[in-house]
Order: C-alpha cells, then sequence, then structure tokens
C-alpha cells in the first residue's frame, strides 16, 4: 500500500509515475496520430488503463475499479463497435483540408500547456494531507457517505441524466420504417431513371483467379474494376488487387505454351530485332 | 402731419399687394389702380412739401417711429421714417416722376397680357425707392435698397420669354449684389463703431471714430454705391438692363433708383466728410465713370443703350460732385433732380420712337423722324438741349456748378476732375447730338423686316404724351427755377452743409468753357452725322469705337475672369466634392468592406475552425487570468 | 403636478403613428386624413406650449422630471427654453404642410400590386419623426436626448429608402440603387456621428455622475463638477460631431445632397428643415451649455469650417444640375450660417442662428415644395429639362420666386433678419469672418437666380407648355409659409422676444459678452 | 516525488486531447480525444483529492465519468444517424454554416 505522505511519495511510486506516465503520454499521442480509428481507441484504451492504475496509487480505489471496468471495458468497447458499424471513410485521412489549421492548432495545444504547466507551477500546491485520513473507514464507504449525504441531489441528477441520454440515444438512431419498402420493379425503373447503371453491380472476383468479397473483379483488358467490391472496403483501402498476378500468369501461361509448342520467343526476337535496328 | 409719411409708402405697397396678389379680375382696371396709388403718393408728397415750406429751416425734419423691427440684445433696428429736405427732395421726384410714367405706361403697354402684373411692379418699386430714402436708419436704407432691386430685377426681365431679358435681369441683380455686400458690410461696421446705424446717431458720432474706420466705412458705402448707380467697375449691368419695357429704363435706369448711390452718399456726407481718402476714391470713381459711359454712349448704335451710357455718365457727374464734400453735395443732388426730368423725358421720347417703329431700337434704321412725330420731336429736342448744358435749360444750371466745383476742389486734383467734367461735357454733346441727328434728322432709312411689315411712324397716343410734354417743362425750367438765386441751394443747405469752394477759374470763365466744349462737341457730330448719309449697316470703326460698342471691353473681362472662371471653379469643385469629400468617404466604406471580405473568409463554416479560435481565446483568456495575477 | 403638456406634444404624434400605421390597407385616404389630423392636433398643443410659456420666466419651463434608469442616474426630464420653444413650433407648423404636401406621394403604383400599406406607413414615419424631433428639443436629460436623436434614424432611413422621389433621369433599377445608396449614407454617416456621442455621453456620465443638462451645467458653474481642460474637449469633440454630422457641416456633408435628391420633396424638407434643426440646436444646447471652455477653444477651427460650408456649399449650389440637390447644397451654405450664429458667441450670432434655424425652416419648405410641386408635374428632377414655366403657370413660378428670394435672404423676408444678424454678430467679434461670409450673399444670388432663370424664363419648352398651375391643395400648403416668410420679415420681434431671453442664457453659459461698440468703448 | 507531478501529466494530457480535437477529422476519434480530455481531468481531481485530504475531488471524478458515459451514448448516436444520412463521419462535411 503506498504511503500517501504529504509533500513527497514513495520512490516505487515515483518509478511507476515516470514509467507508466510516459507510457501513457505515448499512447495519447498515438490516439491522435493514428491513421485508423481502430488503433486509436486501442492507444486511447491503453491510457485509461494507466489512468486507472493512477487513480488507484492516489488513493482512489473506488474510481480506479470504475475506470477500468466502465470506461476501459465499457465505453471503449462501445467506441470500437461505433468504429465497426461506421467503418472507414476518408475522414481517416491525416492530411489537412483546411489551411493552416494544424499549425494553428499545434501552437494552441502547446501553448496551453505552457499556460497550464505556468498556472501548475504558479499555484501553491506544495502541501499534500494525503487521504490516510479519509480513506480510513474505507475508500468505497466514504464516497458512498458524500454521494448519499451532501451530493445526494447531483446524484439523483445524474441519474436522470443517464435515462435522458438512454433515450435520447435510442431516438437518435432508431428509424422508424415510415414509407413502404420499395418493390424490386420500383427500383430498377428508378436505376433506369438515373440512367448511371442500368444492370446490378457485377460481382467481385469475375474473369479473376480469385473470387474472394475483397478482390476487385478484371476487366477484359485485364484491369481491375471497383465497381465491384463493396463500398466499405473500398473506402477502407481493403481492396486486393490481383490484376498484376493475374497479367503474370497470364504470361507465365503463354511461355509454357511458348515452350511446349516449341515456338521462337516472341519477345526475344522482338528485342533482338529492336537491338539489330539500332545497331 | 408726420403720421402722413407711412403713408408715402404704403400707398403703392398696398397697389403693390392687391394687383400682383389679386387674380385676373383685376386686369381690366389693374393699371388704373396702380396709376392712382402712385398719384395718391404723389399728392401726399406734396401735401408734407407745402407743410414743410411752411416751417423754418432747422424745424422741417419730421419723423415717424413705426414699430421695433429686430430687436436683440445691443441691437435696435426700427422700422421708422425721417423726413427732411433731402428725402423730401427725393420723395418728390421719385413719386413725381414716378406717376407721370405710370400714366405713360397705360398707353406703352396697352397689348401687353401682363399689364397689371406690370403695374403692379411698378407699385412695389415706387414702395421700395421711397422706403429708400424714408428710411432713418441704414438697416432700412438696406431693406429699401435691396427692394428697389428686386423691383428692378422684375422689370427687367418683364419680358421673360426672352432669353436676353431673364439674363439681363440676373446680371443686374447679381451685379446690386455685390454692391449690397458693400452696404451690409458698411452697416456692421457702423455697428461695431458706434453701437448703432440710425442716421442721427451714426452721424454725429463721426467725430469720435478714428479716420481709418471713417475711411473703411465710405469706401464700402461707395461699393454699394458702384452697384446701385452702375458706376465702374461695377457698371456693365446698366445697358443690359435697357431689356426691360422703356419706361421702366426711363424711371429706375434713369431717373431714380441708379440715384440711390448719389443718395446714399450725400446722406452720409459726415461720413465722408471725416474720410478725404474715401472722397477721393468717390471722385475718381465719379470722373472715370462719366468718361466710361460718355465714351459707351458715342459707339451705340442702340438708341436705349446710347441712352444708358449717357445716364451712366451723368450719374458719374453726381458722385463726382457728392466726392468733393460739402462743396459738391447740393449740386449732385440738383443735378440728380433735373436729370432725373430731362433723362426720363428723352427715354420716354425713345420709347415714344420705338412704339412707332415697331419696337426697333437701332438707330441707323430710323432717321427723319421728326415729321412723323413732332411732339416727341419737340420734347426729345428739349430734353437734348438740356442734357447738353444749352445755356438756359436744366442741365446748363446743374452741370455748370458741378465743374465748377471741381474746379475748386482745388491742387492738381482740382484741374484733372475739372478737366475732366469739361471734357465729359464735350462728349456729351457729341453722343447726344448724334442721337438727336440720327432719329430725328436726315434721310429715313427704315426698311420692312423679314416678314415684310415696313414700319408705320407715327405720334403715341395721349397718355404717353402728356407725361412727356409735363417733363420736357422740367428739363427747360427745373435747373433754372433750382439754380437762380441759389433756391436749392438753401433748402438743402441745412441737411447737406455747404461749403462755397474758392475755384481758380472765376465763374465766369468756366461757364465760357463749358459753353465752348459744348459747342465744340455739337459741331463734331453735326460734321460727321449731319452732313451726308448715316450708313445703316455700321462701318467696322477704329479699335476705340469697336471697344466702345463692347462696353470697353468690360464685359468680356467679365465673362472670361468672372463667368468662364467661376464656371471652372464651381464645376471642378463638384468634381472635388465628388471624388475627394465623398471619395474618402466612400473609400473608407470600400475599405471596411474589404476587410470584412477578408475576415469573412475566416468564417468558413467547419467546425474545428470555430474550435480553434474558441480554444484560442480560451488560451488567452487564461494567460489574460494569470498575467493579471501575477502582476 | 400639472397636466403634462410637453409629454403630450410629443406623445401625440407618436400615438398618432401608431394608429395611422393600423389603418386597413385599403382606407388609404382615411389614413391621411388622420395624421393630417394628428399634425393639426399637434400643431394646436404646440401652440399651447407656446402660449404657456413666459419668454421672461424660468430658463426652462413646463418642466417634468421623471425617474427612470435611477441605476444610471437617467431621468426622464423635459424642459423648454425659448429656443425650444420655437423650433418645436416651427416643426409641429411645418408637418401638416409636409403632410400636405405629400399627399399623394405614397399612394401605390397602379402597376404594382401592393403586398405592404406604403401610404400608411408614409405618414406613420412622418409622424414618428416628428414626435423624435419634438421630445429632442424638450429633453433636457443628455441620455433622453441622446435616445431620440438617434433614434430618429429609424424612420428617416425609412422614408428616404422607401419611398423614393418618381421622378428621375434613370430606369427603375437605377433609381432604387440610387435611393438605398442614399438612405445607407444617411444611416451610417448620422451613425457613425451618435456613435462617437454615445461615447461622449458615457464618458459624461463617468465624468459628471448624472446625465440632467441642468444639474451638470450648474455644478459646473458653481465650480462643484471640475473637469478636466483635455477631458472637456474630448467630450465637446464627441458631441460636436454628431451634431456637425446632422447639420451637417462641410466635410460631413455629403449624405445631405444625395438623401435630399433622392427623397421625395416633403421628405427632403422634413430632413433639412426639421431633422437637421436638431443638430444646430443640440449645438446651442449641450454643446455650449456643457462645455463652454472647450466651445471657446474649438471656436477658431469651427468658424473655418462654416466659412468653408458657405461658401462651398453656395459654390456647388451654382454647379448642380439637379434642382433638389441644389436646395440641398444652398442648405448646407445656411446651416454653415446657422453654425457661424451660434460660435461667433455674440447676442447677435445666436439669436440670428436661432432666428435661421425658424427661417431657414420656413424658406426652405417653401422653395423645395414648390419644386416638388414643379417636379412632379414634368416628372424629372434636371434643370435642364424645364424652361419657360412663368408662361404657363405664373402663380406657381411665383411662388417659386419668392421661395427663391426667400433663400437668396431678400429685406423684407424672413431669412434676411436672421443672416444679417448672423453676420453681425460674426462681425463684430470676428470682422474678417463676417466679411468672407458676406460672399455668401452674393453666391445665394447666383444660384437661386440661376435656377430661377433657367427653370421659368425663357422660350416655353414643349414638354412644360401644358403644365398646370398649382392646385388648391398645393396653394394651400405655399400660401401660409409665404404669409409667415413675410411677416416674420416685416415683423420678426415676437419670435426675437421669445428667444433673447435664452440666449442671454447661454451666452452666460459662455462667459461670453458682446464686444463694446467702438466709440461707447472709448466713452 | 512531488505528487503534483500528477497534475502536469493531467496538464498535458488535457493538451494532447485537445489538440487531437482540432486536427482530426474522424468524428469518432475527436469523441475519444474530448474522452481523454475529460480522463486527465479526472486524474487532476483525484491528485487535488489527495492534496487537500477528501474525497470531494474523487466525488467530482465519479460524476465526470457518469456524464461522460451519457455524453459518449448520445455522441456515438449522434455520430451513427449522421453517417447514415451522410455516409461520412467527418467533421468537415457537416459545413452547413459556411455562408
Amino acid at each position: 500500500m503506498t504511503q500517501l505522505a504529504a509533500y513527497t511519495t514513495s520512490t516505487g511510486e515515483a518509478f511507476q509515475f515516470w514509467i507508466l506516465g510516459t507510457v501513457a503520454v505515448i499512447g495519447a499521442l498515438c490516439t491522435i496520430l493514428m491513421k485508423k480509428a481502430v488503433h486509436s481507441a486501442l492507444c486511447l484504451a491503453g491510457t485509461m488503463i494507466i489512468l486507472a492504475v493512477f487513480y488507484l496509487a492516489n488513493g482512489a480505489y473506488f474510481l480506479g475499479v470504475v475506470q477500468i471496468v466502465v470506461y476501459t471495458g465499457a465505453i471503449m468497447m462501445l467506441f470500437l463497435f461505433v468504429v465497426m458499424l461506421v467503418g472507414v471513410t476518408a475522414a481517416d485521412s491525416l492530411k489537412e483540408t483546411i489551411k493552416g489549421q494544424r499549425w494553428l492548432a499545434l501552437l494552441c495545444g502547446l501553448g496551453f500547456a505552457v499556460l497550464l504547466f505556468a498556472g501548475i507551477g504558479n499555484a501553491s500546491v506544495k502541501e499534500f494531507n494525503g487521504l490516510g485520513k479519509a480513506n480510513a473507514g474505507g475508500n468505497v464507504e466514504g464516497l458512498a457517505e458524500l454521494i448519499f449525504t451532501k451530493y445526494v441531489f447531483a446524484f439523483e441528477i445524474t441519474g436522470a441524466l443517464l435515462i435522458t441520454a438512454t433515450v435520447g440515444a435510442m431516438v437518435l438512431t432508431h428509424r422508424e420504417r415510415t414509407e413502404r419498402a420499395k418493390t424490386q420493379r420500383e427500383r430498377s425503373e428508378e436505376r433506369v431513371r438515373e440512367g448511371k447503371h442500368l444492370p446490378p453491380l457485377p460481382a467481385p472476383g469475375v474473369y479473376a483467379r480469385h473470387n474472394a468479397v475483397d478482390i476487385a473483379g478484371l476487366l477484359p483488358d485485364g484491369t481491375p474494376s471497383e465497381l465491384t467490391v463493396n463500398k466499405t472496403l473500398r473506402e477502407r483501402g481493403q481492396i486486393r488487387d490481383v490484376s498484376s498476378e493475374a497479367l503474370d500468369d497470364l504470361r507465365a501461361l503463354e511461355q509454357r505454351s511458348t515452350d511446349r509448342l516449341e515456338r521462337p520467343d516472341l519477345r526475344a526476337t522482338d528485342s533482338g530485332r529492336t537491338e539489330e535496328a539500332s545497331k | 402731419m408726420e403720421n402722413l409719411i407711412a403713408l408715402l409708402v404704403a400707398a403703392p405697397l398696398l397697389g403693390a399687394a392687391v394687383l400682383l396678389c389679386g387674380g385676373r379680375a383685376l386686369d381690366r382696371a389693374g393699371h388704373w389702380l396702380g396709376t392712382l396709388l402712385a398719384a395718391a403718393s404723389f399728392v401726399v408728397a406734396v401735401v408734407l412739401f407745402a407743410d414743410m415750406l411752411g416751417k423754418g429751416a432747422e424745424e422741417r425734419t419730421l419723423s415717424q417711429h413705426l414699430f421695433s423691427w429686430l430687436p436683440v440684445e445691443g441691437f435696435q433696428a426700427d422700422v421708422a421714417f425721417q423726413l427732411d429736405q433731402l428725402s423730401m427732395t427725393f420723395v418728390l421726384l421719385i413719386s413725381g416722376v414716378g406717376t407721370l410714367i405710370h400714366v405713360y405706361s397705360i398707353g406703352y403697354m396697352e397689348h401687353d397680357e401682363r399689364r397689371r402684373r406690370f403695374f403692379g411692379y411698378l407699385n412695389l418699386f415706387l414702395a421700395a425707392m421711397l422706403l429708400l430714402v424714408l428710411a432713418d436708419n441704414y438697416l432700412l436704407l438696406y431693406v429699401g435698397w435691396e427692394g428697389v432691386g428686386l423691383a428692378s430685377y422684375l422689370l427687367i426681365g418683364f419680358w421673360q420669354h426672352k432669353p436676353s431679358a431673364a439674363t439681363a435681369a440676373k446680371k443686374a441683380f447679381l451685379v446690386n449684389r455685390v454692391g449690397d455686400m458693400g452696404l451690409s458690410i458698411a452697416i456692421m461696421l457702423m455697428f461695431t463703431t458706434f453701437g448703432t446705424f440710425a442716421f442721427g446717431p451714426v452721424l454725429e458720432a463721426t467725430g469720435e471714430t478714428s479716420e481709418g474706420k471713417l475711411t473703411a466705412i465710405g469706401l464700402m458705402l461707395l461699393l454699394a454705391a458702384c452697384g446701385k448707380s452702375a458706376q465702374v467697375p461695377l457698371q456693365s449691368w446698366l445697358g443690359d438692363a435697357m431689356e426691360g419695357p422703356t419706361p421702366v429704363s426711363a424711371l429706375i435706369h434713369a431717373a431714380t433708383m441708379v440715384t440711390a448711390g448719389v443718395y446714399l452718399i450725400v446722406r452720409s456726407g459726415a461720413i465722408f466728410n471725416g474720410a478725404p481718402e474715401a472722397q477721393l476714391v468717390v471722385t475718381i470713381v465719379g470722373a472715370v465713370t462719366l468718361l466710361f459711359g460718355a465714351i459707351v454712349g458715342c459707339a451705340k448704335d442702340d438708341i436705349k443703350k446710347a441712352l444708358a451710357g449717357s445716364t451712366m455718365s451723368q450719374i458719374g457727374y453726381m458722385i463726382l460732385a457728392a466726392g468733393l464734400g460739402p462743396i459738391g453735395y447740393v449740386f449732385a443732388i440738383m443735378h440728380l433732380v433735373t436729370h432725373g426730368f430731362f433723362k426720363a423725358g428723352l427715354f420716354l421720347g425713345a420709347g415714344s420712337v420705338m412704339h412707332g417703329m415697331n419696337d426697333e431700337v437701332d438707330m441707323r434704321k430710323y432717321g427723319g423722324l421728326r415729321k412723323y412725330m413732332p411732339v416727341t420731336f419737340v420734347t426729345f429736342g428739349l430734353g437734348y438741349l438740356a442734357i447738353i448744358g444749352f445755356p438756359g435749360l436744366s442741365g446748363f444750371f446743374s452741370k455748370d456748378k458741378i465743374i465748377e466745383a471741381a474746379f475748386a476742389k482745388g491742387g492738381t486734383e482740382g484741374w484733372i476732375l475739372g478737366s475732366v467734367a469739361l471734357l465729359g461735357a464735350a462728349i456729351t454733346a457729341y453722343y447726344m447730338t448724334r442721337v438727336m441727328l440720327l432719329t430725328f434728322f436726315g434721310e429715313k432709312r427704315w426698311q420692312p423686316d423679314a416678314e415684310g411689315h415696313a414700319p408705320h411712324p407715327h405720334e403715341s397716343p395721349k397718355t404717353m404724351t402728356i407725361p412727356m410734354i409735363v417733363l420736357a417743362f422740367g428739363s427747360v425750367f427745373a435747373g433754372g427755377f433750382f439754380g437762380i438765386g441759389d433756391r436749392f441751394l438753401h433748402w438743402l443747405e441745412p441737411v447737406t452743409g455747404h461749403k462755397h469752394g474758392h475755384s481758380p477759374l472765376s465763374a465766369a470763365t468756366v461757364t465760357g468753357a463749358t459753353v465752348g466744349v459744348l459747342l465744340i462737341g455739337v459741331a463734331l457730330a453735326y460734321l460727321q452725322y449731319g452732313r451726308g448719309p448715316v450708313p445703316v449697316t455700321a462701318p467696322r470703326g477704329s479699335l476705340l469705337t469697336r471697344a466702345a460698342r463692347r462696353d470697353l471691353l468690360q464685359d468680356d473681362f467679365n465673362h472670361v475672369v468672372l463667368v468662364r472662371g467661376g464656371e471652372h471653379l464651381t464645376r471642378s469643385l463638384v468634381y472635388v466634392d465628388h471624388t475627394l469629400v465623398d471619395g474618402v468617404v466612400n473609400g473608407t466604406a470600400a475599405t471596411m468592406g474589404g476587410l470584412s471580405g477578408r475576415l469573412r473568409k475566416l468564417q468558413n463554416g467547419y467546425a474545428r475552425s470555430y474550435a480553434v479560435s474558441m480554444f484560442g481565446g480560451a488560451a488567452v483568456l487564461i494567460a489574460a487570468t494569470l498575467l493579471m495575477r501575477a502582476v | 403636478m400639472s397636466f403634462p403638456l410637453l409629454t403630450a406634444t410629443a406623445a401625440l404624434p407618436a400615438v398618432g403613428a401608431i394608429a395611422t400605421a393600423a389603418v386597413p390597407a385599403a382606407r388609404r385616404s382615411a389614413a391621411k386624413w388622420l395624421a393630417l389630423l394628428v399634425s393639426l392636433a399637434t400643431l394646436a398643443l404646440a401652440v399651447t406650449v407656446l402660449v404657456r410659456f413666459d419668454p421672461d420666466g424660468d430658463r426652462y419651463q413646463l418642466t417634468e422630471s421623471r425617474a427612470w434608469i435611477a441605476e444610471f442616474g437617467v431621468r426622464y426630464e423635459l424642459g423648454v427654453d425659448g429656443i425650444g420653444v420655437a423650433l418645436i413650433g416651427l416643426t409641429a407648423l411645418l408637418i401638416p404642410f409636409i403632410i400636405l404636401a405629400g399627399w399623394h406621394d405614397a399612394d401605390p403604383l397602379e402597376t404594382k400590386s401592393s403586398r405592404w400599406r406604403p401610404t400608411q406607413g408614409f405618414f406613420a414615419l412622418i409622424l414618428a419623426v416628428e414626435a423624435m424631433v419634438i421630445i429632442s428639443f424638450e429633453a433636457t436629460d443628455v441620455f433622453l436626448f441622446y435616445i431620440f436623436f438617434e433614434a430618429m434614424l429609424i424612420p428617416m432611413y425609412f422614408l428616404i429608402g422607401g419611398f423614393g422621389d418618381r421622378a428621375h433621369a434613370g430606369s427603375d433599377e437605377n433609381a432604387s440603387a440610387q435611393r438605398s445608396y442614399a438612405a445607407v449614407k444617411f444611416l451610417l454617416y448620422n451613425l457613425v456621428g451618435g456613435l462617437i456621442m454615445l461615447a461622449a455621453v458615457i464618458g459624461l456620465y463617468v465624468v459628471a455622475g448624472n446625465f440632467s443638462l441642468q444639474e451638470i451645467a450648474e455644478a459646473r458653474a458653481n465650480g462643484t463638477l471640475d473637469m478636466a481642460t483635455s477631458t472637456e474637449r474630448w467630450l465637446f469633440l464627441g458631441f460636436f460631431f454628431a451634431f456637425a454630422v446632422k447639420a451637417p457641416l462641410w466635410p460631413l456633408h455629403t449624405w445631405l445632397p444625395n438623401a435630399m435628391g433622392e427623397s421625395t420633396a416633403p421628405v427632403a424638407v422634413l430632413i433639412t428643415a426639421v431633422v437637421d434643426k436638431v443638430g444646430t440646436f443640440a449645438m446651442l444646447r449641450f454643446c455650449l451649455g456643457l462645455f463652454p471652455e472647450a466651445s471657446k477653444w474649438a471656436t477658431p477651427v469651427i468658424l473655418v469650417l462654416a466659412l468653408i460650408s458657405i461658401i462651398y456649399g453656395a459654390l456647388l449650389a451654382v454647379g448642380q444640375r439637379d434642382i433638389k440637390r441644389l436646395v440641398a447644397y444652398a442648405s448646407i451654405s445656411h446651416f454653415g450660417f446657422i453654425v457661424l450664429g451660434i460660435f461667433a458667441m455674440t447676442s447677435q450670432g445666436q439669436s440670428g442662428a436661432t432666428l435661421y434655424m425658424v427661417n431657414h425652416g420656413l424658406s426652405t419648405a417653401a422653395l423645395m415644395l414648390v419644386a416638388g410641386f414643379l417636379i412632379s408635374r414634368r416628372g424629372s428632377r434636371l434643370i435642364a429639362d424645364y424652361g419657360g414655366v412663368q408662361k404657363v403657370a405664373p402663380v406657381l413660378a411665383g411662388t417659386f420666386l419668392i421661395g427663391g428670394l426667400a433663400t437668396l435672404s431678400l429685406p423684407g423676408l424672413a431669412p434676411f433678419v436672421s443672416e444679417f444678424l448672423v453676420l453681425v454678430g460674426a462681425f463684430a467679434r470676428y470682422p474678417v469672418v463676417g466679411i468672407i461670409a458676406t460672399l455668401g450673399i452674393v453666391l445665394a444670388a447666383l444660384y437661386t437666380l440661376v435656377l430661377y432663370q433657367r427653370t421659368m424664363t425663357g422660350p416655353v419648352k414643349p414638354e412644360v407648355s401644358a403644365m398646370p398651375d398649382l392646385r388648391v391643395r398645393e396653394l394651400v400648403v405655399v400660401a401660409p409659409l409665404i404669409a409667415l416668410l413675410i411677416g416674420l420679415g416685416v415683423y420678426p420681434k415676437p419670435l426675437t422676444e421669445l428667444v433673447n431671453p435664452a440666449v442671454e442664457h447661454t451666452m452666460s453659459d459662455v462667459q461670453q459678452k458682446d464686444p463694446e461698440p467702438e466709440v461707447e468703448a472709448a466713452k | 516525488m512531488n505528487p503534483v507531478n500528477y497534475l502536469y501529466l493531467a496538464a498535458l494530457l488535457f493538451a494532447i486531447g485537445a489538440t487531437g480535437v482540432l486536427i482530426r477529422r474522424n468524428a469518432i476519434v475527436v469523441f475519444m480525444c474530448i474522452e481523454l480530455m475529460l480522463n486527465a481531468c479526472n486524474l487532476a481531481f483525484v491528485a487535488f483529492s489527495r492534496m487537500h485530504g477528501n474525497l470531494d475531488g474523487q466525488i467530482i471524478a465519479f460524476f465526470t465519468m457518469v456524464v461522460a458515459a451519457a455524453e459518449v451514448v448520445v455522441g456515438l448516436a449522434i455520430i451513427v444517424s449522421l453517417f447514415r444520412s451522410r455516409h461520412s463521419a467527418s467533421v468537415d462535411d457537416a459545413s452547413l454554416m459556411k455562408l
């Protein structure tokens, strides 16, 4: 158990702080710098767990546990779930579109950090009372006592808030089907009216060696058609291009048949002719 | 008795109001009403005159206080009248000649559909002119002063459909306004110097201020007089003013209004007496104008313009006399009165001639009219003899006195002024003889006009000839009546004061010289115009003649310098106002617009961009809080 | 407390404005008559104020005072002095004429279906302006004054931008673009002035602790309120700037020709004869009353600006081709005279300036309204499109001439009295300024007579040959104005007696005495 | 080691989270960054709780967690419904505020 004394902490805690603190900062940086949202979420989860450890180190046992269970466990899972639902979009690109936004943002962030540091440095926070006395009757009991006495009103309101949030989330995401679903005929007529793409979309993998969903179908000239791949995959950039492989295969096949039929090597003769011409 | 004074002004004013506001219903009787009210004014004047004659010389000044016009702290302007011998002289002249010209106009304007309005304007003029001479302070005088200017404007431009008439009217008013500026500055100077501008206190207090102040006031009054009396350099309007109907030219631009400048100077005699330099300038202006007008008069073929030049010249005599100080005041006024008779007579004669000649004004197209218009010929002839100063007639007495007084000024100035006056007399004789010969003698030179209407010269109706006869009487006898026994001198002396000058030449010498130059002038004109046929189209003439035909190029000068210059100035100012003054503001607006256009780009609609601003703002706020706490 | 007469005078047109606006769309003529009746009733109240006011009594009379925003010391304080009474009278007098002259100006065009109620709006806005102008003349609380000084812009903006002159040279689109340009320009200029004044109003509160004109002036006079010289000067400049925009003084004048040119003639009269007077009035009451020292400090510069306005406005008037813009520039010249009179700091100058405000209102109204009648007959504002009108419409021409003669300050007409007083007042203290200003009278004759000559005289142009003379309604508008111009020109004594005591108070505010005449000074 | 270092760590994490909000376009990642900021705050609260020797800081941190949970639920629901209607989870695509 940590000492929780004033002014200074144990060496163990210091050691723990410097190691885990560094990791937490790296995690936070990775959160904002990772290109894919899933990676960001994972880094954030890591940072949160480290924060949970710090809570524990600071004598907030209940919060530490809650942080792990609720925050990292539930909320971050919710995030991952939404990432899965939403899929990957062009928004994931780190390329800035607003002129000067990145520099301004960095400037603001740095300036703010400096300000906060200056503020903390200026504040008289030398004296640490420690939680020894407050946690004497147990951290959870102490919290419970406060919540149900001094903060009972706020607590009740958080209840209301949670209910409202739940209802709100349902209202926002629920979509009542108000109109009749379109029939197949109507949809085909619509397509004809739009005149963009009359037949159904082509299936992936046609004319290709593979017919997995992430492989684009090849057009007669051997180039891949993006139309054949699911939109979400397209946006995530998870298309495997097999066109070059297919062409190589084709060439290999031709080579083999040439060998077998003992025809003169077309390419060799071609190149030989050019060499002669250049001489 | 003094309560009658207001009636003098009120009668014609009432006439003006009724005639101008009344509708068409008055068209048939309007002219009689106007004439009647003018005559009423004259009758009142005569009554007052008779009353005045019955009093001693010192008690003859009457005054009437009507109401306090403009009472402001430290500034009192009253509507009050003062009738003394000087005003009386003018009142009689104005209402008398005015009435005659009303009568004359009945005939002259018979065929004009706007005759009622014409009489309204004439009445308005009489009221304003009487107000001018009756006012007991300069501000009220100023009201009359501008009032006659307005009437003159309306009457010169009476035939408004003629652009030349409208332009002439505007020009007259504008040039007069320049003079009015002088009068108003003079009044302001009086106010700051004396604290008042009533005649009595101002003229009494002249001794208590510096000569510089008096000179300034005097020069400003002279500027006013120059405007109203068509003296150089503000003389250019008078020739153009002949665009008005001839009775107007006779009344306003010969007999009465144009002499207001002389009245002003004589009335302000005390001021000028204290400012010899101002007096000198007055005499110079008078002398220059008297030559200027005479030269212009020699070259004009338009009978009315020739007479206008003559008027200018004669008023030059009066101004010259007035500038001589106490030795000249009385003679200035005397010449003014006699001039009022003979010049009005001459103009009416000219009007009668034009009436008979289909409104032709070019003397080169007259000739031999004495047979067709005997009455006009005789009255015009008497006026002619009077103006050239033929011994025994009016002009002789008054002009002779002025020449004498000019010599009496003394020193080199006296010699120069006297010689100029003599020279002027010679030129007067020359151009008036020319007018006479061209109009009434020689071959008849008129031809049918473009539409084939040949003029049928005929004598004018009675309403026109009677006033001419009356005026001819005045032209013949007034001078003698005034001059013999110094009757006029004694009448006016209590008001204007008088001093006998010591002429280096004896009175007989001056008279002899006057008669001599007169004969030379007549002879010259006879040699040039009397002996042979006169060409109908004017010969090209010498350089001087051509310049004189163009009013000695003064109009051209005005046109180039003032009109063109003014046009350029206003046009460039309009441009400046649009581009510079407005441009600065519009430019600011455009800059702001551009700036906000740039700033708008910050509002790019991206939530992240706004988040940066919010975050940056929060950072700045925290930094400010920290800094405040640190400080 | 007795009957709140001043509140009633201002409230009546305000209520009338609401009532007029509420008249149903179809009953257009009812709205007109209602507006006319309200304006006449307001005139009756204004006359009552005039009668109840005792020129020799207290400085501010018929006072009303109620707490309003106690936290900031803002009170609802009304009171009038002689100057205020005269200007309230002018406003109340002119509005019926403006309404009558604009009787058909806001009739909906037959070609367009009107979804809104332009007629009701037009007359309601005029009454609203009247209410605000009157209360501006009455307010003795700086903040109260400020609110209405600014609020006036709103109805004026709509009057200029919404009801343009139908006579114009270009196409409809061009005209409406010009009109909205003029309206926006008017609004922006005055708004900028108003905002600067707001800063000064707040500054005044910070320094003085309340907004009451009387209290502050009293405290300043007996020394309990000491203002630093620089503070006073800044506050003065803040106030003066707003008033100089409103007045308008060179070089802040360019909104006026646009606004007057593009709006209908009655609205143009409303702008120049009524609304702009608030600016000059406020210079007299607030600038001189609150900041006497700073006023004296700024006098040289202001006099120069006034002189430039006089000469520059007149010269530009000569150069105009548009009748209404010409009158606008002439007004700029006249406002120069008013400012000159106010800042000459002599009794004659200030009395003259006050009379000038009234007389300029009357003369411009006469000239501009007749010009409006003329323009509505021919459908053009360009001087060159007229000629020989005198022949076909002599009464119109005659009234136009009288309006013009009043503008050029012909003696015998009211403006002469005031102009001469201003000139004398300026001359007494600053002779050179007086002499230069006198040049203005020559230029005034020039632009007026050129205008008259080009439009009324000469050969009759074919386009005007069928022009009807003034109708009865139009005569009813013009005749009383001309009668007043002549009456006040011949017998201005009642007006001067009304104004003189107030001017004496202002003179004692700025602790100035008239310069003694030289001769008496020597004695 | 002085426990105040926890505060510095919290500040650093907060700033990193904030920067992430500003530079990432994927709404989900933005949300994660917000969570990171909330967690940084929680760490600070816990450290303060230790500093003052009472449990109020922990209570506040607890409430923060609850509120964060509610917020995540609603926020993710919004993202999902947005994605449904717009087929994108980029915050830049919701730029209707632009003129």
